[in-house]
């Protein structure tokens, strides 16, 4: 099934057994485990470089400085930006996604301006697009999603009209799975004064991505779901369109001067990481980028479509059961929404649970997904690197079980 | 999996899926909604209270095996009890749920002599996490009884 | 000494030699140490715990979501916060301080509102002020420091007026190390309609702090200057308050439901934690707290006392060397800020360091403060737990090297 | 703590002491300005160019012994020279710093035949953090050389 190798070894969390058997985690698209290597260059960054960056005039400052930006060029070079300043630290791909919405549109936007967003987005990429678009009068508008679950652009030229200042999509649903039309909606932007932000959370982690050919304008994605630490993450941006983005946060690091009544900015990216950074975190997501790249993002892609492949044959075994989602694998990621009968997700989750097999249930925080799919709440199961052939069969035998327990015949 | 089948009884899957007293009320009544913030379930209640006694109950909601029955059982079980009465079932279920601490007043020779049906719902307590859909009825009942007891 | 009993065999880095001499860390007031508890519980967290939290409804996330709860508990008993409830993560003290010029005076603030601060404050508690009131068309007034070094407060009268909104002051200055007139301001804006903000990321670390008494209606600070990890910090605000704050960041984990056009928040404090929370961090941090409750937070701030008198006299021994700060230890912590003659902060920093001796130099992300001053940059060591004696006699021995190295008699 | 001699050398301190060229330029010139946002030194330096060549320069600024130091040195070692031979400079001056990569244009048993005064800074190479301190000055006046040429 997969190219990757024997790699469940790397990841100290997938040893624990609940009740005798070993874990199924198969919660990826919430945040993945982390290998060795992410937690032992966190457990060394505090044993043996711990400093404050960017600010002391002493050998150990300097080389936390060294390890923090030596991460950001690690960075760069994962998603093929054209330098190390194009990367931004932030605390997650919420925050990255908030710092585009207050500091591009709050300063940009006003009332008659529009917003494009897809109906497939996570609310990351709506609320804050909601809480700018409140304060500056401009509106939100949306595309749709087809019935095989891909964002439908069939009324994309009506919409993206002069009032669209920006569009922001996700590169792939943490609900259906489903690939986002990033390449599309880049060529369709690019004619017009928009810009495009990507909602990267799914697509980094799960496809090889370089900024260079994607043709967005801003990128955002999370370290925690890319086998890094929590409370780190990344805005990427052409550099033109960064030098134009307002910082939303002052504070120190970001300035190069401060009097009573002003201050100047620091040259980007520091502008726009105000105060002390998550700076074990950021060395934490540099040694994750390693160790994918170590896998090879292609491989890393290849598998994932195979696990896929072999979670959506495996689970149309299985009566009353529906997916949520394209069938096609080469049209979508590891996430894998569905339903079982009347069985509420729930009730299902606590059911495979039972049985070691860790899934999410619940909304996914798409609700207007989750609205037009007519679905109150699915049960998810996402994989990555380390899920194998066996995790899925594991989970089908738990899904007959609940198909007994709840008396389905 | 014993703990599971203690979880789902025959009872719990039969309010689940044929919940009791579900619609809305007309004439006087309150009204309370609940809703679970970190798994999405919904429920709410419409309540008459005549001359302090519970004259009629209609439930609405959506969620979970769990949530739903509760809030059937719980209908069924406060209709035409006195309001101290349906404050009393609603201390002695918090107990049975270890929600509030205390002894569970449930009598284990006698079965269903306490809480009626609603004892069907102590196999929840072996798992913490879904005991806050058990209760979310429950919240939303005591939201109802105190919109009840200001509108007097 | 000190009361602490011997605590640097608990702090890993300080086993670290440099050239052969061990490290004598007088960094703290940027960033401070990790004890091994702290580093082993983010290890731990990550091998055994790790999941997303509020999401899943498997036991691995509900157990990462109690311990993160947890973690909200210790911090909200660590400082007498009425309930976990009024505790918020942030990424650190400057997002906390922008979560309140955003989410308060974005809000509430207009042309000819005022905000109050002082010149001693840190840029993260200015420049967000400066933000918000560029935006709102406040404006910004301060009062001064005395020749002590203390805020001034003999025109407060007269500065606090009906135009005052907001007033945001330092707990502890990192420069001088004074602390800041909480008590006296919250007396004041009592009879006012404005809030109160306490920018704790000094005074937290080394004073015990009780926010039932101390008059404030937000309180901001860092865990990473408290023996915690970097990447989080919190925002403490009085119930009524954090009601009324708007949130500043918009995505999952922040709301109960979300439409195409609406969203309605979630309760505080989840309201103010838009997106995966730094949930490693703020179990981290909560094992920093542990580990200070087990000093003792008198037995802390004694210590730093009797430290920074010790040094204070020491240093009064080498001729031309200026301390900006006050004399009274009784008045301020321990961060401790001076001149050598002629020698740029940077140039003594740099001898310091080939002496082992690792300080911060330049002008401490408070660059109104410094000109206030009369300086440009100022070298400064700092105190905290883990500093003895012999610390600050090598800090000494190596000041009379750089006297040399330039030449002074 | 040899390297420290190494890097405090007696016309360092001077330099840092009594900085040459000091001042401003009235009537024609270019002005640049840098700063250090890590450290807060700053430099700033006034040139005029006439025909080609450095006829007069000014220096000022604040900062720590290093970059005051080189900011002095460099204005002396510019006075007089033509365009091209300041940037010949300037890029020997970078290679001796280890700024460029490449071999230190330095003659070791010649001290002071290549770079002059400037020589002496070679001690930094052994304090990266220090570096950027040397290098300010000639970013600067990189700058100026550039906004010369375009006002040409
Ligand atoms: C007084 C004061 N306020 C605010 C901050 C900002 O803290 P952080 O950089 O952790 O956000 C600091 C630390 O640099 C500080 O010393
Ligand atoms: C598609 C998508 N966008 C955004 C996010 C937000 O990421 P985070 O919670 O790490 O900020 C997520 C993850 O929850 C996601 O799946």
């Amino acid at each position: 099934m997969t190219d990757l190798g024997d790699v469940r070894g790397d990841f100290p969390l997938l040893g624990r057994t609940f009740e005798g058997r070993p874990l199924v985690y198969l919660d990826s698209a919430a945040t993945t485990q982390k290998p060795h290597r992410v937690i032992e260059t966190i457990d060394r960054y505090y044993r043996e470089l711990n400093a404050n960056v960017h600010r002391g005039a002493y050998r150990l400052s300097a080389a936390a400085t060294d390890a923090y930006e030596e991460a950001r060029a690690k960075v760069a070079r994962f998603i093929g930006a054209g330098s190390p300043e194009e990367v931004v630290f932030t605390r997650g791909a919420t925050t990255a996604l908030n710092h585009v919405a207050y500091g591009w549109g709050l300063h940009r936007l006003g009332s008659g301006d529009r917003i494009l967003l897809t109906v497939m987005e996570h609310h990351s990429n709506i609320v804050p697009w909601q809480m700018v678009a409140r304060l500056t009068g401009a509106e939100l508008v949306y595309l749709d999603v087809d019935d095989e679950y891909r964002v439908d652009l069939s009324n994309l030229d009506e919409l993206l009209d002069e009032r669209v200042k920006i569009v922001s999509v996700s590169g792939m649903s943490n609900v259906t799975g489903a690939l986002g039309p990033v390449a599309e909606l880049a060529e369709a932007v690019a004619d017009t004064e928009a810009v495009l932000v990507v909602d990267g959370a799914q697509l980094v982690p799960h496809a090889p991505v370089d900024v260079a050919a994607l043709g967005a304008d801003f990128l955002a994605f999370s370290g925690h779901k890319m086998l890094g630490p929590t409370g780190i993450g990344v805005l990427w941006g052409r550099p033109e369109r960064l030098a134009d983005l307002e910082p939303t946060e002052g504070g120190g690091e970001m300035i190069v001067d401060v009097t009573l009544t002003d201050a100047k900015w620091a040259p980007v990216p520091h502008r726009f990481e105000a105060g002390t950074p998550p700076i074990a975190q950021a060395i934490g997501l540099g040694a994750a980028v390693d160790y994918l790249e170590d896998l090879g993002m292609d491989a890393v892609r290849a598998h994932e479509e195979a696990i896929t492949a072999y979670a959506l044959d495996r689970l149309s075994e299985i009566p009353d059961l529906t997916v949520y989602g394209p069938r096609d694998v080469a049209t979508r990621g590891g996430a894998v929404s569905f339903e079982l009968g009347d069985i509420h997700a729930h009730d299902l989750a606590t059911i495979l649970d039972e049985h070691g097999v860790a899934v999410r249930a619940g909304h996914h925080c798409a609700k207007p997904l989750m609205r037009r799919l007519g679905a109150v709440a699915t049960t998810r199961a996402s994989f990555y690197v380390y899920n194998v052939a066996e995790d899925v069969d594991r989970l089908v035998e738990a899904l007959w079980k609940a198909r007994e327990v709840f008396g389905l015949d | 999996m014993a703990d599971l089948d203690e979880l789902y009884r025959e009872i719990i899957l039969d309010h689940y899926r044929n919940p009791r007293r579900r619609g809305t009320l007309h004439g006087p009544h309150v009204h309370a909604e609940g809703v679970n913030p970190s798994c999405g379930d919904e429920f709410a209640l419409d309540l008459r209270i005549e001359d302090g006694v519970v004259t009629d109950v209609a439930i609405q909601g959506q969620g979970c095996s769990i949530s739903q029955a509760s809030g059937s059982m719980m209908a069924e079980a406060i209709l035409g009890k006195e309001v101290p009465a349906v404050e009393d079932l609603m201390a002695k279920f918090r107990l049975m749920m270890g929600i509030d601490e205390g002894d569970s007043p449930i009598d284990p020779n006698r079965p269903g002599s306490v809480l009626g049906d609603l004892e069907a719902l102590q196999g929840v307590r072996r798992f913490p996490v879904r005991i806050k859909c058990a209760d979310l009825p429950w919240t939303t009942l005591a939201d109802a009884l105190a919109k009840a007891e200001a509108g007097t």
